[in-house]
């Protein structure tokens, strides 16, 4: 009789549930076209129930399969008045999962072999001393290199205030009335201010181009008192409504 | 044309940082018949072949390149001052074998091929460029895929994926195991 | 002792990130006799010093250093070259997915959002055929507008630039790592 304490592998040293399936199959010697899964449901319940509490969040896929292997078993008890021949065996599904998961974990071995090997090789990572001295890094890129660069930009930005959002077009005909109204009603315009209030910096932008296109023709001017302090504009009176 | 294209290939290969490609060796060499850039490469590869060399040219990823030889391993480490290389964890070459036999694959399917959520795992690999993601797939929700990379290739040692463990080669392991329960 | 010291010392020279000098080698080899070192290392230099080889040992700044034959400084050249024109610098990468994520866009506004200026990226993008211009902006100064071409979507494979992945995509694979901190 094979006592439950002969299993002294954890939960924890399983990749996952089916890994612990594949192992248990090896250790009842069974066949893994033809599970008996009234023996593999037994084998697998009596390892969880060793749990004392399960961590839903690293093994609700353990818990998922035990439902599945559940569920199988009672498809298989029901009873039928006819069998309809060609019906799908209930364990067919996890029949397939099972061998395709033996293929990918008997790969694995392999590969962790190669890997070792390839370790004791050592390959450059620098560059040798070249002819030319125009060294700059470049880069073979895929799509994720691609998105996460642009969203780090992103994240970069958000702190320091810079926003672009595409969509609202802004005519500089507008624009331009928007700023005489404010020289009409405000006799002047603080430069910075003026240009900083604006939330999106294509319509900062576009105030700026506007701005100066009211200066070279000379319907506005813009005065400074010494150099690095504001910029006020004014509006010309002489100029043309 | 009189280059000694031995040693021009040789230069070639030893000043490349990832493995040099046949097709890079052409271009850069053009109007060379390929028989002769051919010869001069195996002539290359036999000269470095001897037990007594120190370096060799693998051919890997599709391309040739520079190693040392496996039984130094233990003298360059002291070199570089490290103890080990560290290894893949299991989640992640379970994940990275996953991907490279059924890819491309998305990340669903592959947390459904290990019975696990592979995202971490995922992270990983991506970080490490044994990943990309190259596009989407054509199905509802249109979830990104996912391929391995040349990085993958040479990590491994392998030429191209067509050298990755055949199916005679895993079901040769499992009759092994099989027999000797 | 039964060491190939030729070939361990070939080895470390190669791997080295400068000069290997005659004391950092006994160091990794101890107790060996400096007779024998001095003598596998003029080994070496000799084995590389025939006329055909690409590569050769010198002594420079104090150690010993493998450098390509002069003669084909060209060839190399045109390797780096190759190099420089199939790959993106991080500059150029990002200013590629700021087009990408925001067309159409203007340079000012990728200036803008990258906080650098980027002239030169757009113009290797261009050049690449990864971007294009496809017009001028109706704004003061009418700005020329890039956006991506078709063989961006292609060298990504991508079906449209609907395709890209989304923030919340990357988050989700970047995420693990910001919580476990």
């Amino acid at each position: 009789m094979e006592a439950i304490n002969s299993y002294q592998v954890k939960l924890e040293s399983f990749e996952g549930p089916l890994d612990l399936l594949l192992f248990l199959i090896r250790k009842k010697k069974l066949d893994i076209h033809d599970i008996p899964i009234a023996v593999i449901t037994r084998e697998y319940l009596k390892y969880l129930e060793k749990k004392e509490h399960i961590n839903l969040e690293h093994e609700a896929e353990f818990l998922l399969i035990a439902a599945l292997l559940i569920y199988i078993k009672s498809q298989l008890l029901l009873p039928r008045e006819t069998v309809p021949e060609e019906e799908k065996d209930p364990r067919q599904d996890l029949i397939n999962r099972l061998l395709d998961y033996q293929n990918i974990k008997t790969a694995c071995s392999i590969l962790r072999k190669k890997e070792k090997d390839q370790m004791q090789k050592w390959q450059r990572s620098f560059l040798p001393p070249i002819p030319a001295s125009h060294e700059l890094e470049f880069l073979e890129v895929s799509l994720f290199d691609l998105a996460e660069v642009f969203f780090t930009l992103m994240k970069k930005n958000k702190k320091e205030n810079v926003k672009l959002i595409k969509g609202k077009e802004y005519s500089s005909k507008e624009k331009t009335e928007e700023i005489l109204g404010l020289l009409k009603k405000n006799d002047f315009l603080d430069f910075l201010d003026f240009f900083n209030k604006h939330q999106y910096i294509d319509e900062a932008m576009l105030s700026f181009f506007c701005l100066l296109d009211l200066i070279k023709n000379r319907i506005v001017f813009a005065v400074q008192d010494t150099l690095f302090s504001r910029i006020k504009v004014w509006l010309r009176k002489e100029s043309p409504a | 044309m009189n280059l000694n294209l031995k040693s021009i290939i040789e230069s070639l290969i030893f000043i490349s940082r990832e493995p040099l490609t046949f097709e890079k060796i052409k271009s850069i060499l053009n109007e060379i018949p390929d028989k002769e850039i051919e010869t001069a490469i195996s002539d290359l590869i036999h000269t470095y072949s001897s037990q007594d060399k120190g370096i060799k040219i693998t051919k890997t990823g599709g391309g040739y390149l520079f190693i040392t030889k496996t039984e130094n391993d233990k003298w360059i480490k002291r070199l570089l001052n490290l103890e080990k290389k560290s290894k893949l964890s299991p989640a992640a070459l379970e994940t990275l074998s996953t991907v490279a036999y059924h890819q491309p694959i998305t990340q669903a399917e592959i947390s459904t091929l290990r019975g696990v959520d592979s995202t971490h795992a995922l992270k990983t690999l991506l970080k490490k460029r044994l990943l990309k993601i190259t596009g989407r797939k054509k199905s509802p929700g249109r979830p990104l895929i996912y391929r391995t990379t040349n990085k993958f290739l040479i990590y491994f040692g392998l030429d191209s994926i067509k050298d990755l463990p055949s199916n005679e080669e895993i079901e040769k392991i499992l009759g092994e195991e099989e027999n000797s329960k």
